[in-house]
């Protein structure tokens, strides 16, 4: 698939998408950050359609990560940050699987896990960074030789070499690229001609994106080609790094989409409460996950009151005012 | 004479930190409390940004995570974490950052990894996040801790992020150019770091505190031969903490 | 029968080696016509985009140069330098690239730098650009040249961007891992590589054209075995290069 | 200078921004590519002033290096391109130069130089590049040892190690970082609060202003807070990179600034008459550059009615049906 102008053949439902792209094992990286424009949509139906042994490749994706952890989907973990801001200060599921040896995990900065996404959008094979010098980031590593022998894991955590343009001796650390299989994305628009939109702030989300080789966009709008071509500087990704577009409005809740819908709180906390508990958890994911059997019947149990409680104001892009204890 | 709570105080305290002009790398919770009076009082003109690439939001709500909708909103700039984290280890800027631990040891180097074994931890944290990278890359960080005898402590079960290491020039050693630990704000008082071996001592006890106090609280023996008592946070401090910075009152609560 | 221009000929018969969904780098003169008319014929779904960032223009007029501003305008996406070079090497993408040159060897490879000593050359030209690093991250380069005996060398003076370098696995073995010289298109025909050897030999001379002028116009010797005349422009080619690609006749002119 | 948040400090004239930040020897980038948002007041008040041995380091910076060039001011030139587009396929005054063995050279690809201004923008002393393989690129040094031993001019041109990560051997390239004493850029908008807005393609323009230790700013328009904050994720650097704003109108004729107006194709055309000889290029010189007191004089050289026919159209960016022959 390349170069295609319209969309029409790369239009999915969530489950095509799902089936068409992901696979038992499959290296993911998921855009959004801890409570923003995670993909929860796939992120359901990754759980709902079974998929097992996911190998993650997250910076701070905390609600998108925590769930794909908690419901066992996830055999190995490469991450900066497992936690979901003051909802979940660490989160919960991720926090029990760690401390129950249930995850193979290991350990980045947010800067490192972004550098190396750049670096594989870029098609290098490693970045320098001056992060994690003498941290244990850098002493301690969390694969096994056995899991640094697998494919799409990378053959060392780090490496060090001497800077050979510098005169005196200058280590300098090298981060390893990552290009996983599959990204998973959650946009604002979608123009008519495949071409994405995210407003407000991206993360790491452009490359990942680029780094993958797969991208499934999810998206709020599909609006018309005059429109996302009016200003096309504010665009965020070409229609060719994409390979399936899935319409999902609200396609990011419990978590926030900037200009759309705010986090919602009352969600986010029940989720923390029912996450404490491995009994409670699996009633949660009963109830919310495995018991809906689409987007739309998700949304009726979230009920058109919440959903006009986090509409986000325009110009403001969240929603002044909203109860977020 | 003025009520005010613990996690007031301390926000106060790390706000009148900040310098006029300084780029403040803010995350959530009371550094953010820090921040956001620090430029409604002392430094007018310093730009809180944010590790997910706000630059100089409007922050008319508090945000309760770094990628909140509101450190993106009424922004100078949106952008990713590439730019974000580039931009605190330009050379060119001023950039304090402040940060949270499970851990801090006497040279100001962090925990927010676990405790016990890496591998198989009897409690694990969040990990990183951005931490490490503003403590290797910032001009100075300020830490925010309750005090308690487990959180500073001689050794940290998994050193997340670089204050001065092991002392002395050890940090530059390492190749971490520039930064270190500034201070430690806690629930008790003010902990700055020793010019030359970059040990922390007491600076401030907060107003209530006795210097004792702080002693037992801390696993490590602390030089409290120039502590003095902190300045209590002023009528306006509060108010325009209370009223402006966070009227939902979601971080701090005045105490009844 | 049509009158046609030689630069017409060449733009038309380059298009024509564009295929459906392709990802066209395009650089200016009868190379942005050429991707503007296979385009508009034979690849409706192909996308043109230029190393400067613009990805998709609308090419309602002819640019004069890569960074014009016809190259941002009606676009899906205007970028940077480092978005556009990555892209043309991005292992998902099929990408080819138009390229002119100075000189060519029977390799492929092109000099677009200097004829003399590269550091006090007899004559300078502009340098790589974006030409190394296309030829060396692009699925494929397709070359335009005026055909004469000095610009088709057996060595050239410089070797800015690498085709088929020496030959055989030549190209692998340096470490570029896809892409080579495609097609050369000169003012006398359609230049292509042996798929072993990766020799040019002569595929197509244009009509009116003669081997022998093409070897005598060529400075080594020519696989002309397998040539065979190339099929004129048609009037719909025509009319839409004319018409609605140049109307300005910026880049081509019509016969008299 | 960090973090003021308003400007009028920071406001200068041209002549007393280059007098402030440019100095005789000093490295320098220019925004822009070829035809396009080159900061041409500011290289005209370089030259006007007499600024000398300038080390420039340009990727496609046509018409202001060229000018630069040919007026003497540049030593040494690091460069991917000396072309001008359609109006001249090799700079003229870069091309005699380098013929008469009046600059100190080293060539690189676009692609390259953009790399080396990214890892500066980073902070990094190098970055890894595919491109260049094989080609002279890298087997052909421009600079002498003794050149390479001046300060901010890299030890090596390339290095080469094995890649740390990959069991096979294999060879990447690498590229050293460019951190230039100054970067001139030209935008279109500049908001009180110093926020800089680029419409169009921004090249490398940003890597360099974030790559350079001091970096003045010229612009097309003065906007209020309110208008340059109503949509940030348009915005292109931040206020606290910038240390000197200089307000110029048709900043960068004639070369083109989208939105605003397009390249003026008849100066193009007598530069590239009056640059083929070495007298008329005096001669152009003393006419468009010392012979002109300020940049308003420059405009009315220029003339109301080439200004109108240049005149951008909204929503299409550039002049339509202008004479470009």
């Amino acid at each position: 698939m390349t170069g295609c102008s319209e969309i029409a053949e790369r239009l999915f439902s969530l489950d095509q998408a799902v089936e068409e792209f992901i696979f038992d094992g499959c290296q993911l990286a998921i855009g959004g950050f801890t409570v923003t424009r995670n993909p929860m949509a796939l992120v359901y139906t990754i759980i709902r359609r079974g998929i097992k042994d996911l190998h993650l490749v997250c910076h701070s994706n905390g609600q998108g990560m925590d769930i794909l952890v908690g419901a066992g989907c996830v055999k190995r973990l490469e991450i900066a940050y497992g936690g979901n801001g003051r909802y979940a200060p660490t989160c919960i599921r991720f926090r029990r699987a760690v401390e129950t040896g249930k995850l193979e995990f290991e350990d980045y900065s947010n800067y490192q896990m972004a550098l190396r996404f750049l670096a594989g959008s870029l098609s290098i094979p490693f970045i320098p960074s001056r992060t994690g010098l003498g941290s244990d980031l850098m002493e301690l590593e969390g694969f096994s030789p056995e899991v640094r022998s697998e494919e799409k894991v990378a053959s060392r955590k780090y490496a060090r070499i001497d800077n050979p343009f510098s005169a005196e001796k200058e280590e300098v650390p090298l981060l390893p690229a990552l290009n996983p299989d599959v990204a998973l994305i959650h946009a604002q628009y979608v123009g008519e001609d495949g071409t994405v939109r995210i407003k407000g702030l991206t993360f790491a989300d452009l490359e990942q994106a680029k780094a993958a080789d797969k991208v499934i966009v999810t998206f709020e709008e599909l609006v018309p080609r005059s429109f996302i071509r009016q200003d096309p500087d504010q665009n965020s990704l070409a229609s060719f790094f994409v390979d399936a577009y899935v319409k999902v409005p609200y396609g990011s809740h419990p978590t926030a989409c900037f200009n759309y819908y705010d986090y919602d709180p009352a969600h986010l906390n029940l989720y923390r409460h029912m996450a404490e508990d491995d009994g409670r958890f699996q009633e949660y994911l009963g109830e919310w996950v495995y018991g809906v059997e689409s987007h739309e019947e998700y949304l009726r149990k979230v009920g058109i009151d919440m959903l006009l409680k986090i509409k986000a104001s325009p110009g403001i892009g969240y929603a002044p005012g909203l109860d977020r204890k | 004479m003025l009520k005010y709570s613990n996690s007031e105080m301390m926000a106060i305290a790390a706000g009148r930190l900040i310098k006029d002009g300084d780029i403040v790398f803010a995350g959530t919770g009371v550094s953010m409390l820090a921040a956001t009076v620090a430029k409604r009082i002392y430094a007018p003109r310093a730009v809180i940004f944010f590790e997910t690439g706000g630059i100089d939001p409007a922050l008319d709500e508090i945000p309760m995570a770094v990628a909140d909708l509101r450190v993106m909103s009424g922004t100078a700039l949106n952008s990713g974490l590439i730019e974000a984290f580039s931009t605190v280890g330009h050379r060119k800027l001023r950039t304090v950052a402040f940060l949270g631990a499970a851990q801090v040891d006497q040279y100001g180097n962090l925990n927010t990894t676990c405790i016990g074994d890496y591998h198989r931890p009897q409690k694990r944290f969040s990990g990183s996040g951005g931490g490490n990278d503003v403590a290797s890359l910032a001009t100075g960080v300020i830490t925010f801790m309750q005090h308690e005898k487990r959180r500073l402590v001689e050794k940290l079960d998994y050193m997340t992020s670089v204050g001065w290491y092991r002392g002395g020039n050890s940090r530059q050693e390492l190749g971490l150019k520039r930064g270190g630990a500034v201070a430690v704000v806690t629930n008790l008082g003010l902990l700055h770091f020793h010019e030359e071996t970059k040990e922390m001592y007491l600076a401030e006890y907060f107003p209530g505190v006795t210097v004792e106090q702080v002693q037992e609280n801390t696993g490590f023996a602390l030089d409290v031969s120039n502590a003095k008592e902190a300045a209590p946070p002023t009528a306006e401090e509060l108010a325009i903490l209370r009223e402006e910075v966070d009227p939902q009152g979601l971080i701090c609560q005045p105490p009844e």
